[in-house]
């Protein structure tokens, strides 16, 4: 699973998450979504560190992020 | 309770909405309602309420909404200008239906004009002042006593409709002393409930809103055709007015306020030395106006007299409700000049010349 | 019974509590009251006047247009209000003010209740000095109800003035008693 | 060892999932929503909270907070707050503003809420602006800047000088805590969001009244792509509206 | 000149206001009205004026209360929550007798509403949204060509009277475009002079005063009197309609503004395709609204429908022209749901069926 | 040699000496009047000056003055001048208004005709209530201070804090000159019409916007004599607002 | 002779200037014309529409209840007014959308505007396609008019794309011919 | 001549001018004006040494203060 995860459909295609990025891992699709607005997705899993600040920056609620963490035994 | 205490009218007012419930006054101070702001300076805090003192009357109407919203028994008070300033809340708390007790004093106008008695915001009051398809329900007592029952089953009939009542008083009935017997306190606990509040979602999955925002043009004709039926229901069910000889009478004399108790003077004495048959019919509510009820008085009478102290103003609802029926003249002085008896005595015996039948004047 | 009163002056001569009393008193005596005050158009060092009503009918309306009796404590509300008096009625005025009553028709009351007052050393007292000489006239209101109405009309960090207004009340009486003698 | 993925972030609980928002795309009037919603969540008092929604873009903000809402006549949110306030003492009140709504007709209403200590929350979105009438000069209009209402650019002799709310607020011994913060980058809303939450403790300690200025963009009148706008915001407005706490109550870091 | 120029209705009247010689526009952004704001500021610089955005509308009119006293031609706009917020200005002004032109952009309401078109606040702009006994002259046009001419007479009519004209439109006619040929620009220098204005006492020996305060009675009453002396010379003089197919009609249709074009695609329709002898009846001034007229004219006819986007405001002025002579129907819808011309349509059969004299239907 | 009488003092042509004002015993809004209208009869400039009256009790301020005036509505006097100066920019404006008047109702007016940096001069009465009305609290009240509608004397928690509107103004950049005087003695007397002075020489030299506040006696509803109403005046409103110049034009001393 | 429209769209999508350059062609060859704009509940991202009437008589009414012609660039505006086009009348859509379209009584035209417009590189000038379209089925309005329309819709700074956009009316044209054939 | 002269009329009998005058030339008169008032007046006026100081306190325009000069030759 990504790190990172959009909801494509409430994505208004505003550039901000993927300008935020330190790290590049974003871009925004060609597609349209159903608003007529050009989503943005993770185009390089591989760069995230899970920072979460794309999703600081958006206005819209789309994005969620999640850190691996080695499932070590489960802290009581 | 039961004891007849000597009290302004704007002092009654204010201590019956203490006991109507009323635990929140919003206010700016204004010729001449400031008894009525000073009196609830003096008596809230210590009774278990707040005291505010606004800003200015935009703001006043504005806590008002606020306090309303959130569930309270709420009241304000002012006089002309102040009231004019009121108007877009008060069209805001129409389209969110937030009930609330709203008194106008009514000074002189237009403009500062003066600090003396009139009624010149009658449009005002039952046409709505502000923007809008909406109503207030206007309540004018015509004593001191009179003013303190009304505002008392003002609060009542707010909530029992989400309306604004408007109490419609004049400075001879506000800074009048006369005897006044209070009603009983109520029981905050005993209060209607108000589930529509917002008080803080707690335990409810929806939000309540209070609003009177609807950009889709059905909904907001849905939401006035829901005001619209609300006030049929409410002119079905509040319409007040009250009568005076007006069983057999030849004439009738129609006013409301502090004028009406002038026309009572005068027609008491024209009964009394002239033995002239003349009614009085006293609006009560004047929105809803009872219209019914005076064009069947009106109908079998010579001539309708309504004396306002406006250049003429209810005349207009008068004429509306008799519809040509039978004459309807206007007698009236503004700006702060109080009619005196003699002349409303004189005024009606011109009606009452002009609309003897052998006097064949052509009327109108 | 009816009785219909102006009492007129400057604002600080206490026309308006002079007015409120007789209501007060009024009231208690079990009589229908109004009483209703009136600023003159300045607010600011004006003239103040109240009207006052008590009848054995319910009041039609506070304001009284021909009162049956003038109580004026200077010439402004002299001028205003001498020719509203009933014909037949009463004008109380201060001593040195009566000249400008041109009225025939009225009986004409003038005392000197500002020396009076002057005489209990508080010329504040010139009111209640008036309101004993109006009693005098009218003796519908028992000492009580007007020992009663004072209390209540008075603010409570003046009662000890009551007794001197009490003694004001009986100065009046004695003059009005004198000038009808 | 297997790796399982632990949240960083999720969308806060104190806004509707289930509607997207009429806001421009970019415009950060969504960021500030989200700060004040979280901040709810996270002090644990969106049960309790009443928020008043003003006249501006945010008009339908009541359509996405997850609590209690009124909406306000233009400029009198905070008369509604204290309305609300003072009928529920115990409850969070907080009103959303733009800067024509408060620092242009709502200026004698937030003047005395904050002189009154009013302990109600006020989220102040300054965007240079009318964004919901399609662009006019706000107060805070910076010299120069071109808008509907000032075609060439706003001239101080003829139209005046933008105002800086949060100063003039901090004349005043009734607010107990006072911020500007903005919404440029994700630095500043990080901090933007600590502001909030100050304000939010300032009223439930019972402190009086808070207001966070939050400098914001309007791509779509500003005439800027969504990235622009901020930088619009970082070059022009920061520089006018000095970010920072201007008032702080006692014993607070 | 003479050239037909596609505009909005808002621009139409921005432009003929600077063309009928005002140079002063203070204001307050507010859909639908906002583009002839911002065609003021975009003009008025340029053309010697002053285009002022003030920090609201309670601002705005009492700006333009200071350039009126002072003088000027001057005017304002607005939608209705803002027109709300005017109402002690406007009261102020009829107080103090001041000329200007004040634009409402009628939106829905009550309360924050919505931004789509209505006609519901008949009532506050023709009885008097302010305190007091005053009258705005209120002008309705129902196109962007009506909208331009009318305002350019405003501000004559405004200076003869020393009154304010309040242009009462909706978005209709302030949105669409339409050709519009706009009357030739005034020679600032032709306008009329204003001895009573505030301009610096100079070598006159009393000062000049704009006030509206009375503090005696009796001149309050005084100014009154003068008002409405006033005021009846207005309604002799400036009342207006239009009228179309009324000659022998059968039935009337009043309705005014856009309203009344969408009633005339109706009747048009109707006489086309029906036979209908139906006739329109539009009121172009509000205040004073054409009651004799329109009297004459419901006289022959079988009855009188009122259209409005209202849920019956207007209608009360043709109940009180009419007086019961033949019945007086409403059809409206409001909330800013524009009917459509098939409603209007149905309506006005729906009046025939009920007043053929052989329906014998008791009316009312 | 003979002795002549040479004038040290003579009533100013620029008020009315056949009327006689409404005010109280003592009310310094007389003393106000007189400086106003010395410094404009010295300035010359009495035949080219519109003033505008407030609600409040100068209302009939109109009376006094031997220039032309409009009456506004409560509050609003800010916007008026506004109206008439931009008619008329080569005449002098001035508002007179009281503490009610123009920091309560009209607080958003001050703000935006100073934030315009209209070129108007406003002469601000603060006597620290509500005059006209009979003794309400005014925005200017101290704590503790009883007035009608804070019968126990003003208590913060409840009805907030006094406004200090000089130096709320003084965070405008559109002033050019603010400054507070007071009336309680002769020397402050002579130093307010110094400042008085300044602010309408700003004016005339199309410097933009000046103010002046004025300490001011309400003998009659703060219950005190004349003479120590001026004390009260000395002793407890000059400590809470301080005296001075706040804003001065560059180059003006 | 009369024609009347709806076209309606996405706010950003042309709608309201595709109406007025016919509005304003009208108006140079003589007919009385009129535009009346629309905006959807939403202000901001909402949808966007305009009624326009061309008539050899003053137009009764700018509002269009029931259009011979509507234009509709997206899915919103389809189902908002498809109903409403009289009987015999026309619908233009972007193709793709005439699935949405149920009516059998009305002309359906579905024409690959936002494609043509992309082969312009420009998809802003896909209103001018739809433009052309129906200038196509209505020859009412001359070239000329058309032009000088343009020129005075279209703002100053954008007039160098003047000649893209008689391309993409000429385009519109070709394609409703073709569709027609 | 008095140095002083009070317009008595227009005297509100505040006060104000006896306690500012430095010298006590100032008192108010027994008998009430027309008004009500009791006015001011130079008491002493040997005491004035026309500081006008008395003038720029009275809120009503009661008061004009002269000052003596010797009646040198007139100034050009
Ligand atoms: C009394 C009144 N006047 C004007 C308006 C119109 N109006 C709506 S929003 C707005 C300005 C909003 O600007 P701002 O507060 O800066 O909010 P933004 O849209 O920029 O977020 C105006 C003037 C109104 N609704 N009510
Ligand atoms: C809209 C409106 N609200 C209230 C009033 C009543 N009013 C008259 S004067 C005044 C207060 C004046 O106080 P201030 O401005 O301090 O002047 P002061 O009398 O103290 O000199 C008020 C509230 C009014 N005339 N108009
Ligand atoms: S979490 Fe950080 S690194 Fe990953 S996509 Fe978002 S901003 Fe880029
Ligand atoms: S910031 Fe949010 S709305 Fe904008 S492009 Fe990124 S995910 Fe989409
Ligand atoms: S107009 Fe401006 S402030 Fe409003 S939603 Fe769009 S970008 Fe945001
Ligand atoms: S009430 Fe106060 S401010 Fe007003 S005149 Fe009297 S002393 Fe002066
Ligand atoms: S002029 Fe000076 S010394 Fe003379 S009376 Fe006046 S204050 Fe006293
Ligand atoms: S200061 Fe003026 S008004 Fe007061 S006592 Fe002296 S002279 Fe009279
Ligand atoms: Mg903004
Ligand atoms: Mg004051």
């Amino acid at each position: 699973m990504d790190r990172v995860l959009f909801d494509a459909a409430r994505c208004k295609g505003c550039g901000l998450c993927v300008s935020a990025c330190p790290e590049g891992a974003l871009a925004q699709r060609e597609e349209a979504n159903r608003m007529g607005y050009h989503p943005a997705y993770l185009a390089e899993p591989a760069k995230c560190v899970s920072c979460g600040l794309c999703a600081v920056i958006c206005p819209d609620l789309v994005i969620r992020v999640y850190r691996p963490v080695a499932a070590a035994v489960p802290a009581r | 309770m039961g004891e007849r205490e000597l009290m302004k009218g704007n002092e009654a007012m204010a201590e019956a909405a203490i006991r109507a419930g009323c635990r929140y006054f919003f206010g700016y101070p204004i010729t001449p309602q400031s008894e009525l702001l000073e009196y609830m300076a003096r008596h809230l805090a210590g009774r278990g309420g707040v005291f505010l003192q606004a800003e200015s009357e935009v703001s006043a109407i504005n806590m008002v909404y606020g306090a309303a919203g959130a569930g309270a028994r709420v009241m304000t008070a002012t006089s002309s200008p102040g009231f004019s300033l009121m108007q877009e809340g008060l069209s805001y708390m129409a389209g969110a239906e937030l009930p609330a007790v709203v008194v106008n004093v009514v000074r002189g106008g237009p403009g500062l004009g003066g600090l003396q008695p009139a009624q010149s915001d009658y449009f005002q009051a039952t046409k709505g002042g502000g923007h809008g398809d909406y109503r207030l329900i206007v309540l004018a007592p015509s004593s001191p006593q009179e003013a303190a029952d009304l505002v008392y089953e003002a609060f009542d009939v707010a909530d029992r409709y989400r309306n604004v009542v408007l109490i419609l008083a004049d400075s001879i009935l506000a800074q009048a002393m006369e005897p006044v017997e209070l009603p009983p306190a109520r029981d905050p606990a005993s209060l209607p409930a108000k589930p529509w509040a917002t008080v803080g979602r707690g335990e409810r999955a929806e939000p309540n809103l209070v609003n009177s925002l609807y950009l889709a043009a059905e909904d907001l004709w849905a939401l006035n055709q829901r005001l619209q039926a609300k006030y049929r229901r409410i002119e079905a069910e509040e319409t007040r007015w009250a009568e005076e000889w007006t069983e057999e009478a030849d004439w009738l004399v129609v006013a409301y306020g502090s004028m009406a108790r002038i026309a009572l003077a005068a027609i008491r004495q024209l009964r009394r030395e002239e033995g002239l048959r003349v009614g009085l019919f006293r609006p009560i509510s004047l929105w809803p106006f009872p219209s019914r009820a005076l064009a069947r008085r009106a109908a079998g009478t010579r001539g309708v007299l309504t004396m306002e102290m406006s250049t003429g103003q209810m005349v207009e609802d008068v004429r509306l409700a008799v519809e040509g029926a039978v004459p309807v003249r206007f007698f009236g002085k503004t700006g702060g000049v109080v009619p005196e008896v003699e002349e409303a005595v004189e005024a009606i015996r011109r009606m009452v010349a002009e609309t003897e039948p052998r006097h064949a004047h052509p009327v109108r | 019974m009816e009785r219909t009163l102006i009492v007129a002056g400057f604002g600080g001569q206490g026309v308006l509590s002079l007015g409120m009393v007789i209501a007060r008193a009024g009231m208690s005596e079990g009589y229908e009251v109004s009483w209703l005050p009136s600023y003159g158009p300045e607010q600011r060092g004006g003239t103040a006047n109240c009207h006052v009503i008590l009848s054995d009918e319910p009041v039609a309306c506070p304001l009284v247009g021909h009162p049956q009796t003038l109580i004026a404590f200077n010439l402004p509300s002299l001028e205003k209000f001498a020719q509203r008096v009933v014909p037949g009625g009463e004008i109380l005025v201060e001593s040195g003010l009566e000249a400008a009553v041109t009225r025939e028709d009225v009986r004409l009351y003038a005392l000197p209740a500002l020396e009076e007052a002057n005489r209990f050393g508080d010329t504040r007292v010139a009111n209640m000095v008036m309101l004993g000489a109006w009693l005098e006239l009218h003796p519908i209101l028992g000492d009580e109800a007007i020992e009663d109405a004072l209390r209540r009309v008075i603010s409570k960090r003046h009662h000890d003035l009551l007794p001197l207004d009490l003694e004001a009340i009986r100065a009046g009486r004695r003059l009005m008693a004198m000038a009808r003698a | 060892m297997s790796v399982t993925l632990r949240p960083v972030f999720e969308p806060t609980r104190g806004l509707r999932s289930d509607r997207v928002t009429h806001y421009c795309p970019g415009c950060t009037h969504g960021v500030a929503h989200r700060l004040v919603a979280e901040v709810l969540e996270e002090l644990g008092v969106l049960e309790r909270t009443v928020g008043v929604a003003s006249v501006g873009c945010s008009v339908l903000a009541y359509n996405y907070f997850l609590v209690d809402m009124q909406e306000a006549a233009h400029g009198r949110a905070p008369a509604v707050a204290t309305g609300i306030k003072r009928v529920l003492p115990d409850r969070v009140v907080f009103a959303y503003q733009g800067d024509g709504d408060l620092a242009a007709i709502g200026m004698a209403e937030i003047v005395h809420a904050a002189a009154r200590g009013e302990n109600i929350t006020v989220i102040f979105i300054n965007n240079a602006n009318y964004g919901m009438t399609s662009g006019q000069m706000a107060p805070t209009t910076l010299v120069g800047q071109r808008t509907t209402t000032t075609p060439l650019g706003r001239d101080p002799a003829q139209a005046g000088y933008p105002i800086r709310v949060a100063e003039l607020l901090d004349t005043l011994d009734g607010p107990a805590y006072i911020a500007r913060g903005s919404l440029h980058d994700t630095a500043h809303v990080l901090q933007a969001k600590r502001y909030i939450r100050k304000a939010f403790q300032a009223q439930l300690e019972g402190r009086g009244f808070s207001l966070v200025e939050l400098l914001s963009s309007c791509p779509t009148n500003w005439g800027l792509e969504p990235v622009e706008a901020l930088d619009f915001i970082r070059e022009r407005l920061v520089p006018h509206y000095p970010l920072g706490e201007l008032r702080k109550p006692e014993g607070v870091r």
